[in-house]
């Protein structure tokens, strides 16, 4: 195997991270199970809760990121800001199914339906669609420079669209009132759940941190291979019918990619 | 030739399809007053140069100066000057000969799009069929209009893809008018062809591409026909300038 | 602003005497707007949501036909290259596309909206719902002319341009199926609120699709 | 009551065997790349991944 490197910076926030996570979301669970009282009219599915506002705040966080990429991407065409982007929109879109997941779950007993056209379940669900459409943009563009400008366009219009579609969709629920709201969250919450849900909030907004960091290496190593796989072909010698062999310009490129 | 900025310098260009590499560390300058025949065998690379000079298409690495500025950054500046003709015609079938120039005239900022449009029509021969739509032109009367419009804002270079395909011999006529007046007028022409002796009748200087690279570069003088039919042929490397 | 207007002058030409989608765009709009007969039975009781509701539909659908051509047809005869070879910055060419496709949406509403009146006897003549309709298609149409040139050189244009176009314009079909609805049934002075929405998302979305519409069309 | 507890553990179950899925699927994508550095810094010839 590879002899052990000294871990640099980067390789200690990652494990840092992932440790953090993991301890805070092991208190959150423990928390949502034991800790947190049982709902008077919900019963024990109103826990759900725990799991799935967290998961709708990361959804939203990723798309606010993946703009944040975009925006950078746009105006300096930095590759550093649109593998924020794409990291990020990758995350997003598994949030955003798990958030339409444990809502329908939760859902089910309360409404005896799997679906509510309820505001903010809405909105997830068009965001969910708005992540597919990102990544058929990237991977129908025919080239990947292209791709990721198509897909900046699309991040930057779909997150200003994001609160503008939750509000269209907020008004046309008050012209057909459904019975119940689906969350209890709001200041009324009585304190242990609060406690409850921050720590469940902070511990997914961890696990958030550790993928988007580990996320953003592996892109980034991809990025530095494709780049040598490039300068391969674009070699005097090489040429372009044989398959890719990196291997004879390895070492005059610097050896950024060998840690 | 004069010491001023050359209208295009590009050093070390590269440009890669997926893994097709079709320009492989190309050096090529177009000076004031030269007529540069691009030839090569089908797949050399000719368009894409062409393409890349027109500020069509991005280059995957290396430099394209025209005018003494980074092409890429400057586009509208250097496509107010330079006239382009492709494979493609840029005309559009439904308008007339007339309204076609008319509409580039306007596009290129022109005042007076309605006398440049007839001057750019009488230049090219197309006067009598100036009010017909463009879908009625034959292949060859289509080329022409073509031209029109490329020499519509009087533009410093020409970038010419093919531009003799379908032009009869009065038709080729008029093309080499156009290059020899704007080549007399300070001007720069860069143009591909599969006619090999119509080239070398009107270039300056001939440069021949292979497999993505430049092979021969050199003063029209300076070769014979077979030296430049074996570049393209052989795809020999041969010390050019 | 002379270019934009010679290039919305070449689009309607071109279209008006080639009549590559404009035709198709029209016959799609009335063909759904009668298919609406069976679909939702409109004769009785309170028609007036799935009435407007279906009126939309059919704007939006054959929007997206007509929008989902104009850039493509561009693309495919090599005219767009001619455009850009133009010393005009992108954000021209978008102006030109965007407001000759308003127009082309407008025209198909111009059709319809008397057909529509015709089947169902439901007031769709009244000028507020004409208001609505051209707020609609402006919203529509700079959205549309945006992702119509991402498409245009992508693969699976026809799956992408709903795909992408859609979710994005939720707010735009809301507001305007609403609006229409509360036209029908009352005076419509309810409305204004969703005329408001419709606004500011056109201000919004055209603005942003001119600004983003460079890193679009460049090669 | 009872079948209100099944909801619970069907949505914490279905969260958390995501998020194992998808650090699996890092996981890949992290391994194959281990892979190809390891044969860029070997140097051999062998064909491409």
């Amino acid at each position: 195997m590879m002899q052990r490197k000294p871990a640099n910076r980067s390789d200690m926030l990652v494990t840092g991270l992932g440790v953090l996570a993991v301890v805070v979301l092991t208190l959150g669970i423990f928390m949502a199970f034991v800790y947190a009282p049982t709902d008077r009219d919900q019963g024990d599915a109103q826990r759900i809760f725990y799991v799935h506002v967290p998961m709708a705040w990361l959804a939203y966080l990723a798309m606010g990121v993946v703009f944040i990429g975009s925006v950078g991407y746009m105006w300096k065409r930095s590759a550093r800001m649109d593998r924020l982007a794409r990291s990020s929109a990758e995350l997003g879109f598994l949030f955003t199914t798990l958030v339409l997941i444990t809502g329908s779950i939760w859902g089910r007993p309360i409404w005896n339906a799997w679906w509510q056209w309820e505001a903010r379940l809405t909105t997830t669900l068009i965001l969910w669609f708005i992540f597919i459409g990102y990544f058929m943009v990237r991977a129908y563009a025919g080239d990947a420079e292209r791709g990721a400008r198509y897909a900046a366009v699309l991040g930057i219009i779909g997150a200003i669209d994001v609160p503008i579609i939750h509000q269209s969709v907020k008004w046309w629920r008050t012209l057909h009132p459904e019975p119940i709201v689906l969350d209890t969250a709001g200041p009324n919450l009585p304190d242990s759940m609060l406690v409850t849900l921050l720590v469940c909030l902070a511990g997914f907004t961890l696990l958030y941190a550790f993928l988007m960091v580990l996320k953003m290496q592996i892109e980034w190593a991809r990025d530095v291979l494709a780049e040598r796989e490039l300068t391969a072909l674009l070699a005097p010698e090489g040429n372009q019918a044989e398959r890719r062999t990196v291997a004879t310009v390895s070492h005059k490129v610097s050896g950024a990619a060998e840690d | 030739m004069t010491g001023e900025t050359p209208y295009f310098q590009i050093e070390h260009v590269y440009k890669r399809f997926g893994t097709k590499v079709a320009l492989r560390d190309v050096n090529v300058t177009l000076a004031a007053g030269e007529a540069v025949a691009l030839l090569g065998a089908n797949g050399a690379g000719k368009t894409t140069l062409l393409r890349t000079l027109a500020t069509l298409s991005r280059p995957t690495r290396g430099t394209v100066m025209a005018f003494g500025v980074d092409a890429w950054s400057a586009r509208p500046d250097v496509r107010a000057r330079i006239g382009v003709v492709a494979h493609q015609p840029y005309v559009y079938p439904e308008l007339s000969c007339t309204e076609n120039l008319v509409f580039f005239a306007t596009m290129f900022g022109l005042s007076n799009e309605q006398t440049r449009a007839t001057e750019a029509l009488e230049q090219v021969g197309l006067i009598r069929r100036a009010e017909d739509r463009a879908a009625t032109l034959s292949r060859g009367l289509l080329q022409r209009l073509n031209l029109a419009r490329a020499i519509l804002h009087e533009p410093a270079v020409l970038v010419l893809d093919e531009p003799d395909t379908g032009l009869d011999a009065a038709g080729r006529e008029v093309l080499s008018e156009i290059v020899r007046s704007q080549i007399a007028g300070g001007g720069g022409v860069v143009l591909t062809t599969h006619a090999l002796e119509y080239a070398l009748e009107l270039a300056t200087r001939v440069i021949v591409l292979a497999d993505g690279r430049v092979v021969l570069d050199d003063e029209r003088g300076r070769v014979t026909d077979d030296t430049v039919a074996q570049a393209i042929g052989g795809g020999a490397v041969m010390a050019g300038r | 602003m002379r270019r934009v207007w010679a290039l919305v002058w070449k689009d309607l030409l071109v279209e008006f005497r080639g009549r590559e989608f404009l035709g198709a765009m029209v016959v799609f709009a009335l063909i759904t707007i009668v298919t609406l007969n069976f679909a939702f039975d409109l004769s009785r009781g309170d028609r007036e949501a799935p009435g407007a509701g279906g009126l939309w539909i059919a704007f939006l659908f054959a929007g997206m036909l007509g929008l989902g051509r104009s850039l493509a047809v561009e693309r495919d005869r090599g005219t767009l290259e001619g455009l850009m070879l133009c010393p005009v910055d992108a954000g021209t060419i978008f102006l030109g596309k965007f407001i000759s496709n308003v127009m082309f949406i407008v025209i198909v509403q111009a059709v319809s909206l008397p057909v529509f009146y015709g089947l169902y006897n439901l007031p769709s003549l009244r000028p507020m719902v004409l208001l609505i309709a051209v707020i609609g298609a402006i919203g529509f149409a700079g959205l549309g002319t945006l992702f119509s040139a991402v498409a245009a050189s992508s693969r699976a244009r026809e799956i992408l341009m709903p795909l992408l176009l859609f979710p994005l314009a939720i707010p735009l079909v809301i507001g305007t199926v609403q609006a229409t609805t509360l036209i029908f049934q009352g005076d419509g002075a309810d409305a204004w609120p969703w005329f408001n929405l419709l606004a500011a998302f056109d201000v919004i979305f055209v603005t942003l699709s001119y600004v983003l519409f460079d890193l679009v069309l460049e090669e | 009551m009872d079948d209100n507890l099944g909801y619970l553990f069907a949505a914490f179950a279905v969260t958390w065997l995501a998020i194992a899925g998808y650090l699996l699927y890092i996981g890949q994508q992290v391994k194959g790349l281990r892979d190809e550095v390891r044969m860029l810094n070997e140097g051999d010839d062998s064909p491409g991944v």
